[in-house]
């Protein structure tokens, strides 16, 4: 472990995205503190330019509600959204494929049909059909996501199982009376951990794209502050506030990339062939 | 290989109608349908009028035998009749597919060959500048949420800088023809081509660097350097080749998913294709149409596997007679 | 002078489901097809009746029969003759089937006959106030008799290729890019039209639309195509004319529906709050840039027998609580959804939710789509639901179908939604409906309008503005009550 | 041949390469010098990590990245390779030094045809015309014995076997009559047969061309063979060098005695066969057969009979060695007789009773009887196990408590020569010898009465070898434990086992007492099989 974070750190870039996330983490965190009103409340003129009053530095939008304040909670459902689907998108797609890759033949045959209708459906297309249906909401927004991600977490589970399958400690895992469910979970997962939590920050990162994306398109939770929501709102007035999309791009652009240089310094840490290099 | 080729075509038949039926169970989930969104446009409708409107929509029958009149319909090669738009689906849908796959295999083709050059480039200066440049941008494109930095192109190049048109398919009214309109369409596919390139450009780029990192390690390399070869006939006759597997596969995968891969960027910069229509056709409940578009991108993704395997046996000598 | 020759591009949003305007009335379908298609009426923005198709019309003394004597030399844009058997086919079977709203007027008509090529009578069962009001070409559009008898309507392929008998023809429509009509050489009307074409530009996004005019590619902004945000950046662009006449057929009035059935929205009292605790002023200004005005009631000023002799419901957030405090509202949540018609609906709710919330009542928003939305609504399953809906120049086609007792059936959003149930009402309203004279008419809605307002039986936000912004070399577009969407037949381009 | 008259062609001067921080030390070669003489073979030897590679690697500039030469020189007709130019080095590699490596699986490019691989090195030389340039490749491919070489020419590397595949790597080094050829264990990735063959056409080869050969190696065997002259290094470092017969006949350096007293000695002990002891393992007429390829209707499938009506019986107490050359079905008998794979007919009784028609508990149960150890000590440990946990897991999925199968862990590990402190360390904390332990104790965890081990030793260095095989040898003493070992080494099947079954093509073709088949072998595959054991003829000469 210790050797991990010394290779991990060696890394400037993914100490960077450390950094960044953590602040956006403790933004998200400390929203309710830093700003105790609600960021949904007309605070003052619409349209306040940046920097033009002290208490609003970052200006307000177009109903006069302060976009600082909105970008604090909206950190909060951004990572709520990246972290919580990509925690489901894995929940469904480690076991399905575990199965497929451990037990080959018809069950990794038809698992892997059933994967693949997920992946026929263009995925942003089949997330907006799955918000249509289910309703713009949180929990809704969530579903449709974990839904549309779990396809390449399954494939790629699948692949490592596979290949591990015939590893010789599993075989003596078999040998040794173990049952199929504990070699699963003792024995081979464990050992698909770094790429599963390399494709998972990247997951992060494609998440909250996504669910701005959705709100965009007018999809999202409406009594959800989200940085998706602010860019979709000051879609239309782009031209006259330019601060109002500018700012949640912004946020949105520096948390994806944190999460991304974090997913490559994982990369990096992990693979023991980097391992050796670069200082 | 024409056997290998049958054989997938007809499992890839079956896998449609399944999917078919699932995609049917789905868009019938949803709330509302096409009678009440039709008779809502009408500015008044009374029960009875909505009532009817159903009928002739076959809406008042149950969902299991909608379900088989519409597979029925499939086998048949017919995608039905877009009561909304008043047309049948296939003539709704091969009127917009043209635009879309122009725009989306513009911006496939961009995003691949810059993408893969990038990655080629950035490996073989890997840990000096000109790769941390070109990892930095395409995290940044990767980044960038692709309806902002659609906005933004707008603004920057047509508004402002007016040297692109920032919407539409064409020049409507000029009337060009030939040479003339080509170039015209060439100009308006820029900006959204390349706004929905950039994010593609960013994974290919990075795939193709890791990959290129990743088979110079092997040791056929090795053996490469040590015949005395130039390492640029290395780069590109041994590790790139080698290094191009993931990447067709990936590029396989995405091709696929041209067909609906491309409603933010359609939307925004009025791009009259089939993404575009699938989001109108959900907005509307327009089943039919929503189904056929479904059905169309999912030929395609069939399509593409097929095409990316038999590319990948066409690359790989290993698979071909495996 | 008018000047012949030129070409009109246009923005046209969204893009219309189809232009065969006997079968679909949504806004942008009018709005292009209403230069195909023609009624036997015009209306000029007093409501006053014009000639179109019909050159005269005679009305009897007892109000029960309507004469209409068309002109001779109408030719359908496939070139056979425009006669009064098209008039019968349209309005007695076509429109009957497949028009909803005019499918509820017509139930006043007793017969519909054509003596001659020329003539047209309507025989009403008893005297209906309005009925002159009911010939424009969106209420009833003539559509082709020889191409339609027969004939399953909706599959009808000649849907794709519309035959009308307006001042352009239909000529391609490139779908997803835009709609082009040319001018109709055959025009009854010696000179007419002046424009040589017409582009409709459909651009899905409001952005776009707004860049498109000020790149200079579209010249025309019918209401509603930019977002309210951009409207006065573009208004003031150089050679840029801007009017928000043309609406006065529709007068367009915005509300929210308050369930009277069950949970808080049952209470009178709760209702009025909601009146007191929105601040409609800063909705008009900061939403819908200054255009437009704050609702007095049910009926829209542009509306005849429109009243302001009524209660006031200026906003007063302290007013609500005491209202709120007085029935003993105890917080419990309501369920507010918006209209998906877009950003500023959007920021409207969001805003109202937040003025609702300064005097503690407890919001949630619903999201949905324009489907699920319509069914929501049609099945009754909202506490607060925005909405805007036509007054047709009259209340009794368009006002007194919210409120009518008789009105409440589930499966509909276009009758009385919110389950106000007042005998006397029904019965005001139906008196008016059929009085002869107009002072009669606007003593009974005066009744009425004060009744309503005291009862909040909805809660009214603001006649909306639809603001039509043009190149100011752009003369005559908007002429009428219903603006653009007749308003190419008069409209040239100056040089 | 053996005149060292002649003059060096490549001379080595306190050779000295960097290794990137973190290593394991700081120069993989340290202070190395040699010569290389022309027309001799000089066998560079010494375990695992002794910096045999870096050394050979450094004369192509082949060294990996952050490797870095930090001093001495290297050499070649009187210029220092250390400071030639890029391009002046490209231009010697393959036409002055050619090279060849350990894995032939993988050092061919999947993706081109043979005949390309072998016309690059000319092209790369800009020598030929290319139509030339694949006539030589046919040539080349005929020289070094490829059956058929004009087919095997267009084939793809896949399409060929380990050996053959290697002999493609010799062609392509032979292509420009180097002057040296760099050898960096070419063989040891194949089986005896086979690897006797590379070995005498390598010889043939350096005879014919007259090259100087630097060929690397850890087998002392093959430096019998092969060496004229040898150089023995340990730790970076050159502990002792000189011909062949000054080193192997009497090695001066306690590192050399020492990896010389740990080959395993070819002449097996006519070791007393205990035939009063029960069988406890008895296979009849087992046969296993792989379909691969082909899906439903279409492509011709492969079909391999990979075990063909075997029987045996194992007593307790006994060693039986399974031999044979790679791809014999030795391993696929192994893996059915523990049932990990289903065989297709026959039975197999341990202990009496029928493991082929148990499932599920009662199979797992049967198994605490029959436990294996693997070929590979890196790959047949959980990672991310500690070895406490790896030892226990067996037993506790048998129902023993946590508690008591951890101490029985303990004691397993002290009985395999391990600290009780490995309990709670993880796998990659150890060394490659101890890891074999740590699987052996595991093995054992489960009390089994009969243990597979499947090329159990390997992958060990020699040295680390002899230690595991003592160690073995012990334990079935001392717990009564019946052994099948499975090795395609000779040597150490002489060393181990009490009786020898030799397979050949899924067959076992002659059984019988070690000693009895090494002294007077019965079949003709036998035979070839002993001769061609790297290093006998030197060793029976010695004895002799
Ligand atoms: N690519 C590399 N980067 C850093 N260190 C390396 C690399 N390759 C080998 N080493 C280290 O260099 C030292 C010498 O390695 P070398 O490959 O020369 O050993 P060897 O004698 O050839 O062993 P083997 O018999 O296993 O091939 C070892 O300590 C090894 O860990
Ligand atoms: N899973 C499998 N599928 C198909 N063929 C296989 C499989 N495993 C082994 N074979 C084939 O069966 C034959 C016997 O293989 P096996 O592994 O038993 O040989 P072995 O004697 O252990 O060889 P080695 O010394 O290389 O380990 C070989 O030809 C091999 O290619
Ligand atoms: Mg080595
Ligand atoms: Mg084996």
């Amino acid at each position: 472990m210790a050797d991990f974070w010394k290779r991990f750190s060696r890394n400037r870039g993914a100490v960077i995205g450390i950094i960044i996330l953590a602040i956006v983490v403790l933004v998200a965190v400390l929203a309710p503190l830093l700003f105790p009103q609600s960021p949904w409340r007309m605070v003052q003129r619409p349209f306040l330019p940046p920097l033009a009053m002290e208490q609003y530095p970052l200006g307000t939008d177009a109903l006069g509600r302060n976009v600082i304040s909105g970008l604090a909670y909206g950190a909060q459902v951004s990572l709520l959204v990246g972290l919580v689907s990509t925690v489901a998108a894995l929940l469904i797609g480690i076991p399905i494929g575990a199965l497929a890759g451990y037990f080959g033949g018809w069950v990794d045959d038809a698992l892997m049909r059933f994967t693949e209708f997920f992946q026929t459906v263009p995925s942003f297309a089949l997330a907006i059909v799955l918000v249509a249906i289910f309703e713009p909401s949180i929990q809704s927004i969530i579903a449709a996501i974990a839904i549309v991600s779990w396809p390449p977490v399954a494939r790629l589970v699948r692949g490592e199982v596979m290949s591990l399958r015939s590893r010789e400690y599993v075989e003596a895992a078999i040998l040794s009376g173990q049952t199929n469910l504990t070699i699963i979970l003792r024995q081979v997962l464990p050992n698909t951990l770094s790429p599963i939590i390399v494709l998972a920050s990247l997951m992060v990162a494609t998440a909250i794209l996504l669910e701005s994306s959705l709100s965009f398109l007018g999809l999202g939770d409406p009594n959800m502050m989200s940085w998706g929501y602010m860019i979709g709102a000051a879609r239309t007035v782009i031209r006259q506030a330019w601060w109002l999309s500018f700012f949640p791009g912004v946020a949105i652009l520096l948390t994806v990339l944190a999460l991304n240089l974090i997913g490559e310094g994982l990369n990096d840490a992990l693979n023991p062939r980097l391992a050796r290099r670069g200082k | 290989m024409l056997r290998f080729i049958l054989m997938r075509l007809g499992k890839a038949a079956i896998i449609l109608i399944a999917i078919m039926t699932l995609n049917f169970f789905l868009i019938h989930a949803a709330p509302g349908d096409p009678a009440a969104v039709m008779a809502g446009e009408a500015g008044a409708a009374d029960a009875k009028f909505i009532a009817q409107l159903r009928e002739q929509f076959g809406l008042d029958k149950p969902l299991l035998v909608q379900l088989g009149i519409y597979l029925k319909g499939v086998l048949q090669f017919d995608l039905g009749f877009s009561y909304r738009q008043q047309m049948p689906v296939s003539q709704l849908i091969l009127d917009r597919l043209p635009a879309t796959l122009l725009l989306t295999m513009t911006a496939f083709v961009i995003s691949l060959l810059l993408g893969t050059m990038a990655g080629v480039l950035a490996s073989a200066r890997v840990g000096k500048w000109s790769d941390t440049a070109i990892s930095s941008l395409a995290l940044l494109f990767y980044a960038t949420p692709l309806y902002w930095a659609a906005l933004m192109a707008v603004l920057l190049f047509s508004v402002y800088f007016n040297w692109l048109p920032g919407f539409g398919y064409e020049t409507v009214g000029a009337n060009y023809t030939g040479l003339a309109r080509a170039l015209d369409i060439g100009r308006h596919l820029i900006l959204p081509a390349t706004t929905l390139g950039l994010f593609f450009m960013a994974v290919y780029m990075r795939m193709t660097r890791a990959s290129m990192l990743e088979v110079s390690q092997l040791d056929f390399v090795k053996t490469a350097r040590a015949k005395g070869l130039k390492s640029s006939i290395i780069q590109r006759r041994h590790i790139f080749r080698n290094a191009m597997l993931p990447v067709v596969t990936l590029a396989g995968l995405q091709a696929g998913q041209l067909v609906g891969g491309a409603v933010l960027t359609e939307t925004v910069f009025a791009w009259p294709g089939i993404g575009r229509l699938m989001f109108e056709a959900l907005a509307q409940r327009d089943y039919n149409l929503l189904l056929g578009v479904f059905f169309v991108s999912a030929a395609m993704v069939l399509l593409f596997n097929l095409i990316t395997d038999i590319l990948y046996r066409f690359v790989d000598p290993r698979i071909r007679v495996a | 002078e008018p000047v012949t020759g030129g070409r009109a591009n246009v923005v046209i949003q969204p893009e219309p489901p189809s232009l065969m305007m006997g079968l679909v009335q949504n806004g942008p379908t009018q709005m292009v097809a209403g230069q195909i298609y023609e009624g036997l009426l015009r209306y000029d923005q007093k409501l006053q009746p014009m000639p179109q198709l019909a050159k005269s019309w005679d009305v009897s003394e007892d109000g029960l029969t309507y004469t209409f004597h068309l002109h001779d030399n109408v030719k359908w844009h496939d070139g056979k003759p425009f006669t009064s058997a098209d008039v019968v086919f349209s309005a007695d079977v076509f429109l009957r089937e497949t028009h909803a709203r005019l499918r509820t007027s017509l139930e006043h008509v007793e017969s519909i006959t054509a003596p001659d090529d020329t003539t047209v009578i309507f025989k009403l069962k008893e005297p209906f106030g309005p009925f002159l009001g009911i010939f424009e070409a969106g209420t009833m559009p003539m559509v082709p008799k020889h191409i339609y008898e027969g004939t399953e309507y909706k599959s009808n392929p000649a849907n794709n290729t519309p035959i009308g008998t307006g001042p352009f023809k239909f000529k391609e429509w490139v779908k997803g890019s835009h709609i082009l009509l040319t001018k109709n050489e055959d025009y009854y009307e010696e000179g007419k039209p002046y424009l040589d074409e017409i582009y409709w530009h459909i651009i899905p996004d409001a952005a776009s639309r707004a860049v498109a005019y000020e790149t200079g590619v579209v010249d025309i902004l019918p209401g509603g195509s930019i977002e309210n945000f951009d409207v006065q950046r573009v208004s003031e662009m150089e050679n840029t004319c801007i009017t928000d006449k043309g609406w006065e057929y529709f007068g367009p009035l915005s509300w929210m529906w308050l369930n009277n059935r069950e949970g808080p929205t049952a209470d009178k009292r709760f209702r009025q709050a909601v009146m007191y605790a929105m601040d409609r002023n800063f909705a008009r200004d900061a939403l819908w840039n200054g255009l437009g005005k704050v609702a007095k009631g049910p009926v829209s000023s542009s509306t005849r027998f429109f009243s302001d002799e009524v209660t006031n419901y200026d906003y007063d957030p302290e007013k609500a609580k005491a209202l709120l405090a007085e029935m003993g509202y105890k917080g419990e949540t309501v369920r507010l959804l918006p209209l998906p018609y877009g950003e500023t609906w959007q920021r409207w709710a969001e805003a109202v939710k937040q003025n609702l919330d300064e005097v503690g009542i407890n919001v949630e928003l619903v999201s949905t789509d324009v489907a699920g939305w319509n069914q929501k609504l049609a099945e009754w399953d909202y506490d607060i639901a925005f909405t805007y809906l036509y007054q047709y120049g009259d209340p009794a086609l368009g006002v007194a179908r919210t409120y009518l007792s008789t009105n409440i059936a589930k499966g509909s959003q276009w009758n009385n939604v919110e389950g106000y149930d007042n005998k006397e009402v029904d019965a005001l309203f139906d008196k008016a409906a059929v009085a002869v004279t107009a002072e009669e008419r606007q003593k009974l809605y005066t009744e009425v309008q004060q009744k309503l307002v005291d009862d909040v039986p909805v809660a009214w936000l603001l006649e909306l503005g639809f603001p039509t912004i043009y190149r100011c070399n752009v003369k005559d577009l908007v002429t009428t009550a219903i603006g653009v969407n007749d308003g190419f037949k008069n409209a040239y381009i100056e040089k | 041949m053996m005149d060292s008259v002649t003059e060096p062609v490549l001379q080595i001067r306190d050779l000295k390469i960097a290794l990137p921080e973190g290593a394991d030390r700081d120069f993989a070669v340290d202070g190395v010098s040699y010569d290389l003489n022309a027309g001799e073979i000089l066998c560079i030897v010494g375990e695992s990590g002794s910096g045999k590679s870096m050394s050979a690697n450094a004369t192509m500039g082949l060294l990996p990245e952050l490797v870095r030469p930090v001093g001495g020189e290297i050499v070649f007709e009187g210029k220092d390779v250390l400071k030639l130019s890029d391009s002046e080095m490209i231009d010697l590699r393959g036409r002055k030094i050619a090279m060849i490596f350990q894995e032939p699986m993988s050092a061919l490019n999947p993706l081109m045809r043979v005949e390309d691989q072998i016309a690059e090195v000319f092209e790369a030389h800009n020598l030929l015309t290319p139509r030339e340039r694949k006539r030589r490749a046919v040539e080349l491919l005929t020289e070094v014995g490829i059956p058929d070489p004009s087919k095997a020419a267009r084939a793809y590397p896949f399409q060929l076997s380990g050996g053959q595949r290697q002999r493609v790597m010799i062609a392509m080094a032979l292509a420009l009559e180097p002057k040296i050829l760099i050898a960096d264990e070419p063989t040891t990735a194949l089986d005896v047969t086979t690897q006797a063959q590379i070995l005498e056409l390598i010889r043939n080869l350096q005879e014919t061309h007259g090259m100087a050969v630097m060929f690397i190696t850890h087998d002392f065997g093959v430096v019998a063979e092969i060496a004229d002259r040898v150089a023995v290094m340990q730790y970076g470092k050159i502990v002792e060098s000189g011909t062949a017969d000054e080193v192997l006949d009497n090695p001066q350096h306690p590192y050399t005695q020492k990896l010389i007293a740990a080959i395993p000695k070819l002449a097996a002990e006519p070791s007393e066969v205990p035939a009063d002891k029960a069988p406890i393992l008895e296979v009849e007429g087992l046969n296993k057969t792989y379909v691969t390829g082909g899906g439903m209707f279409f492509s011709n499938a492969r079909v391999v009979h990979a075990v063909n009506e075997v029987n045996l019986t194992l007593r307790e107490g006994e060693t039986l060695g399974i031999v044979g050359e790679s791809g014999s079905g030795k391993s696929s008998v192994g893996r059915c007789l523990v049932r990990l794979m289903d065989p297709d007919s026959g039975t197999v009784k341990l202990a009496g009773q029928d493991m082929a028609t148990l499932t599920g508990s009662a199979l797992r149960e049967a198994r605490k009887s029959i436990q294996m150890i693997f070929q590979d000590p890196y790959a047949s440990l959980n990672p991310r196990s500690k070895v406490g946990q790896i030892i226990a897991e067996g037993p506790m999925a048998h129902g023993v408590s946590k508690t008591e199968a951890y101490s029985r862990a303990v004691k397993l590990l002290e009985l395999v020569d391990l600290d009780a402190l490995a309990i709670e360390r993880y796998p990659h904390e150890f060394s490659g010898g101890q890891r074999q332990r740590i699987g052996i104790a595991r093995a054992l965890a489960l009390e089994p009465r009969v243990i597979i081990a499947d090329e159990a030793v390997s992958a060990l260095d020699v040295s680390i070898q002899a230690q595991v095989l003592d160690l073995l040898a012990d334990l079935k003493e001392r717990l009564n434990l019946a052994l099948i070992f499975i090795t395609h080494d000779l040597r150490v099947a002489a060393q181990i086992c009490d009786r020898i079954a030799v397979m050949q093509k899924g067959k076992i073709v002659e059984m019988g007492p070690a000693h009895a088949i090494f002294d007077n072998p019965q079949n003709a595959y036998t035979r070839t099989l002993i001769e061609a054991i790297p290093g006998r003829e030197k060793e029976l000469a010695a004895a002799g």
